[in-house]
């Protein structure tokens, strides 16, 4: 999501949302009605248009997790992934927006936004207006908010069937308040990463990356749910899957998310520039038409990739493999889908599917248990793409966008994105997660785990009527 | 009065009822159940762990009977829930002292067929 | 929604939907291509993508409905949300639309709209164009049916798992066909309730509370579920819930409810207008960036109201009373989406999601049986939200609006709108479900409550070969 | 979807796709910059968002077959529906879009399209602006992608719970690769089909047709179900009918598949055109406008249909069946939905809805199983709305496409269309299946079928805990 | 000791777990199953093929009860399970020849109410 | 011959079902029930109602054992099902008259592992 720095010289602004459109171009400084042109319109609505299939992948993301996990703990997944929407909108509105986008008010340059409390538009009417962006103000917050959503939910389902509900949400607020937009304003927001050049158009390292490091320290603090690693009477460790108790509902998760997709890829292109015809190649890079296709097409290979290897490795095909491929592909492209050839989009997504069934299964043999692979998906597959952002990226459309400005995406500046990323989000994700394990405590009891979080946490249970088995 | 408890193949389901309505069984109930025997486990998949399941599903009949309708019930049960394989099922034969009807609170032989 | 009214001059057309838009204007009585601006068909494509957001509103509904109800009724839920979408496209077809928007052929001047039957566009070709309004006359028809079909399904909710099919089929006719256009037409058709300066954006009373009513009419002719309300051994009366079954799809239900309302609220907008910078406060008032703010922060604060209330009155936070709070915000934000800033929005939503689990609360205590909270939801939060716009509008805005007409919104104006509506949807509805429930009666027997109407009504299961567990 | 053949001079493509905006046209031969114009953006826009709609169709159709199929299959007919997406994206990127639309380089001319392999836009950079078509080169591409793989996925509901997984994923590869393009190539590619002026709108015979003739051969080829058909004691043929598991996800389904359905007929428009009032009739025909509400209220009147038909049949109102009356009428109006008028669309959708429900009972009387009733659907409902278009298109219209060459839609056109469709994909698709059963098998072992293809195919349970009673 | 095995509507659960803890029987098992007797088939009706379901759910109780409390026990299900309606259910008595109780162990009377 | 009917804590079940296969008894059958006893009701909230669930999921074994298993079988089940709180469960032993193998036919002590 390579979003137009609001401090920028209109100029810019129309340069980079506009690109291809000269004659879209508003003089800077005029405000009020006549700079408001039907382009503008259109890229307005585009970026609503997206706000709301990203809302969708929360429904995707609360399906695919209680999907795959067990049916005694479905209301507890289900009221963390609704109050994280909630609390995701709500702090980045008082805080996040300001941290991320600071413009010129950086507290620390380059590194630490605004802590400028509460969203508001310019009071000259700009924010309405192509003085702000090629969209408003309003469409801006709004979007950028639902994103942030994003990276906290991530988290949910790596540490589910055995987080308490409280402290989960403590962190969450703190990790979607603070350090989602932080680290995201050193690139979306004008930062240091901006200024090196590393690239990620949609957030594969900045969105998924970060909420996969969030769920690797989740992950690590919580330990293994009980009775997903057993030793056995060789005194051998032994892995015991818990089977999720609904593929129907993992299903819905997953082509939710896809969905959803098309609007977090394309409506990263933050207009509806259908692609620049004087692209190095005439391939029409940077517009939503060719983010379209390279976002589906990778998402059909990783399921192909994933498909194939999980029917290799386990002898029979794993639909939640499957799932997960589609996932890790969209997460793999993310980083390029604006700047990469739709035939290596197939390569790209190909490889996601195939890490991610071999992630999913090394993980496990790391006695890192994570019921859903949100690390194997969002993590790995987020280093995935953004690296071959720097390997597949077409070069032609590289050097037009350093001109710009706007990045260069060599492995290494990728590279450095990744690894500065890393340095920040897992260290800050383990830090809040062991204080809050030593204070208030971060696990459920042992009963509480083995009854159920949703009789332990809600009182509740999610499938009134229906018996459901205990592990056979 | 015996209690005839049948543990066959889901899929022999309807043949069972079948075949015991055939010998005048009427008046059974039926649940499913899990069970363990010779069968062997079967491996499940699931995220690339494997899982060896060693229960099967079966279905388990409870039917009371009087005891001149015992041996036809086994073999109506035998008949129609053998394939012959392992996992095909048991029965078990288990005393009842007392019978009642709820409906009127009969008691005994004239309330079981 | 504040709808082009028809019969206006077309220089008032312009004036409200493409408000800030002074060069799109069109000259009015010319017909054909030359008037077809790119904004109109931008503001037309909005239009018809908020309905089909609309339209899966309805899924919303027939998920949530069914999984906060037992499983042996799921069946019949499902089957009126089904025929309800039906049932509300075809009557408005038929009747509703030219009884809810006469122009000037009212039958009874400002209170009552015209029966024309049938919808079809002007025999000049001006319905398609911007002579008729910010969109064609087909838009305008399919946006306005889909809103119609939710009115009726609200209701569904609230009687569910104890009435007959027939009869319910035959009030929602009703009560879709004349009762909603009826009391739409006054505001949005331009009627008295227009002239005294009420507003009402997107339907908090004109949708949301006449749905409401509908449903505490059929709560209180029905009575409440059998084993509901419980002499327990001391002679006092006891509350006994009849648990959900399904946790997972009401979930879906709500998330569907929230996307759909992006929709349902940012296309009541009725043009993609971006918001107007000159307004007021230069804070994109009318705009849809704006609605689509407000409306997802006041769901936001909705779940966070309610989630913090129930956890505080139900000692753990209770997953179906978030979700309510999640409606709850939006019904409450409904009619005032447009014009209230956002803080306000954030203020709206956190009380519409209090007041829902309390009204929850009072209605059981009331012994008023609704299983899914549609009157809390529909319409304690419509009238709140209505009369939220007199307190928490933004002054300017209101102001600019009286200028163009289009509503005051005092409280005063709001209290006489939310009564108007109470005092006719209500005794309607009551009058309907009461001449049913003595002439072919409206509430299946014992029996068939007990088993479930799914065999009763339909002679089918929901769940084929799953075993669900009595209440135990 | 009567889409702007890449060969056509650029002229028609402008009069086609912006048949009413003589003032968007661009100069031909013109690349770059200049001639994007903002309807362009538009256009290009609405088929990318069309893309996303189509795309949860597929969501649509996993989840309704498997809501209406028995919980042991439900993980083998997620995984198909999962893995046919991928498969069509990805085989339509290498062969189908160039065999379906070769422009001129027709491998036999009118007939078989071009075997060039891949996708790649000119290199002139046309392909990213008007003088390829209304829409880039890649929203062509990936709106056509996403329409292959539904022909490809409606096999697979009426070919569950029997079949091997491998070699179905063998028979959709093949008949979306190059069944579905070539038949395809004939109307939309330009073919004789077109040039004889056989006219179908979005599909009801090159989509749901073809979907459907692959669907009655397989049905034909694999036999009924174990169970599905008994001899009683009288040595009398008996339907027993084997219960779907979930009628929510059967709802879930099909209310998704409405809501695609906006995208599947609105997108065909290939423009946001709202609708052209210079027609015969000034009545908006061939745009967006016009064809959500024939869309919408056809499937209102399929549900109406069914509901009815099914209430008096059966004695009872079934729930599967109004579903399938939604679905009938949406694929009824799918051929002729811009070219009818709103009260021929309710006739449309009425009739459809009434035949769905004879056929699905016929086609069991002929003891062809088909468990989603994809062949009454798709294939009988499908020949119907063609036929239909013969029957009910507006005569002014017709006359005024005539002129245009896109199609005349007389009844002796339609059924030439129908016929030459099932002439081909019937049996090729037989060819398939027979080829496939008599080499590595087509069925699953009894065995297997009886303890579900979930453990058979794929070692899983899609509802891991919940116990599933067998067929009582 | 005896084990009572009663099938009752699943309608008359809590009617019977009341009327039981009246007579100071508080210790049972409960589960659903579906059972067959005089109670006529139902139709059901699924995509225009009729279905006749002679399984009817029941609620099954297993109560384990010293000899003295069979009586009670026994009318103490007539009375909250009777409707006078075919499929009211029925009442089985079975011996039990000893009990254990798993929390420590205990046999016998002493572990049952 | 006897039928051991053994109610357990759910999360006992592998436990339970490892420690039979110790002492030999592989064959079994399995099924979940709700039991109530000495265990105190769980509080259930549901949009603002209280509900005391004073039924418990229990896992049912029934094992069909030679006499000379009894002992082992239910020692068996104590060991691995006890935690010694309220709610562990019960054994009950009833007496088996005849025991059929499906598969074969094959009547009684041959047939019982
Ligand atoms: N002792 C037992 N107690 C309870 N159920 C049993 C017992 N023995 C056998 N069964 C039931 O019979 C089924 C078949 O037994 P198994 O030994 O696998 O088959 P077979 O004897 O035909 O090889 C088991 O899965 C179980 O349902
Ligand atoms: N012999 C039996 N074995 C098992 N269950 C029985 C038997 N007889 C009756 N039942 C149970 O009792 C229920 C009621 O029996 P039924 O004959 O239908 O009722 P009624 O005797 O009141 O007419 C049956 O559905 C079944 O649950
Ligand atoms: N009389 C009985 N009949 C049937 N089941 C019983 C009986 N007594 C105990 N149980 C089973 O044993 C479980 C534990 O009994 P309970 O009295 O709660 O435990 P404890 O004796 O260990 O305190 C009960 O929930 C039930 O499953």
């Amino acid at each position: 999501m390579h979003r137009c720095q609001r401090w920028l010289s209109a100029g810019l602004v129309v340069c980079v949302a506009g690109v291809a459109f000269g004659q879209d171009a508003v003089t800077a400084g005029e405000t009020g009605l006549a700079n408001v042109t039907d382009r503008f319109v259109v890229d307005n609505l585009w970026l609503l248009i997206s706000t709301a299939l990203v809302f969708i992948m929360h429904l995707g993301f609360a399906s695919l997790e209680s999907g795959l996990t067990q049916a005694k703990n479905t209301v507890n997944i289900l009221f963390k992934n609704t109050a994280i929407v909630a609390i995701g909108l709500i702090t980045y509105l008082i805080i996040g927006f300001n941290l991320m986008y600071p413009g010129e008010a950086w507290t620390v340059s380059n590194w630490l936004g605004a802590f400028s409390f509460g969203a508001s538009p310019a009071h000259d009417g700009s924010g309405m207006t192509p003085d702000y962006a090629g969209y408003t103000y309003w469409s801006d917050f709004i979007f950028q908010a639902m994103f942030a959503a994003t990276a906290a939910t991530i988290v949910s389902g790596a540490v589910a069937e055995r987080i308490k509900l409280g402290p989960f949400l403590v962190f969450s607020t703190l990790y979607v308040a603070i350090v989602y937009p932080i680290i995201g304003s050193w690139k979306w927001g004008g930062g240091w990463l901006a200024d090196r050049g590393f690239y990620d158009f949609a957030g594969s390292t900045l969105v998924h990356s970060v909420g996969g490091w969030g769920a690797l320290a989740g992950v690590i603090v919580l330990g293994p749910r009980i009775g997903k690693y057993l030793v056995n009477e060789e005194g051998k460790c032994q892995i015991r899957p818990l089977l999720g108790h609904s593929m129907p509902l993992a299903a819905i998760g997953v082509f939710l998310l896809w969905f959803g997709w098309f609007g977090f890829n394309g409506g990263s292109v933050l207009s509806a520039d259908p692609g620049d015809p004087s692209d190095g190649n005439w391939y029409g890079f940077g517009g939503v038409s060719l983010v379209f296709v390279t976002t589906s097409i990778a998402a059909a290979a990783g399921i192909i990739g994933a498909m194939f290897t999980s029917w290799i490795v386990q002898a029979k095909p794993d639909l939640s493999m499957a799932l997960n491929g589609a996932l890790a592909g969209l997460v793999g492209i993310t980083a390029g889908a604006d700047v990469i050839r739709v035939e290596w989009a197939v390569v790209i997504g190909l490889i996601a599917g195939v890490v991610v069934v071999l992630s999913v299964i090394g993980l496990d043999r790391l006695r890192l248990d994570d019921p859903v692979g949100a690390i194997s998906v969002h993590l790995v597959c987020g280093i995935w793409g953004t690296l071959a952002v720097g390997l597949f990226a077409d070069d032609a459309r590289m050097t037009q966008l350093d001109t710009e400005g706007v990045g260069v995406g060599t492995f290494g500046d990728q590279l450095i994105g990744v690894l500065a990323t890393g340095a920040v989000a897992f260290p800050a994700a383990l830090i809040f997660f062991l204080i809050l394990r030593f204070t208030v405590g971060l696990r459920v009891s042992r009963d509480e785990e083995l009854g159920g979080l949703d009789f332990g946490e809600h009182a509740m249970e999610a499938y009134g009527g229906f018996q459901v088995f205990p592990d056979h | 009065m015996k209690l005839i408890i049948a543990y066959v193949r889901p899929e022999k389901l309807r043949d069972v009822k079948t075949s015991l309505s055939k010998v005048e069984v009427f008046r059974m109930s039926i649940d499913n159940v899990r069970t363990t025997g010779d069968e062997p486990a079967v491996r499940e998949s699931y995220r690339g762990a494997d899982v060896y399941v060693d229960t099967h599903a079966r279905v388990k009949f409870e039917i009371a009977v009087n005891d001149e309708f015992v041996d036809r019930a086994v073999n109506a049960i035998i008949d129609a829930g053998r394939t012959g394989i392992d996992g095909d099922g048991h029965i078990l034969v288990v005393p009842i002292e007392r019978s009642i009807r709820i409906r009127d609170g009969a008691e005994a032989g004239e309330a079981i067929a």
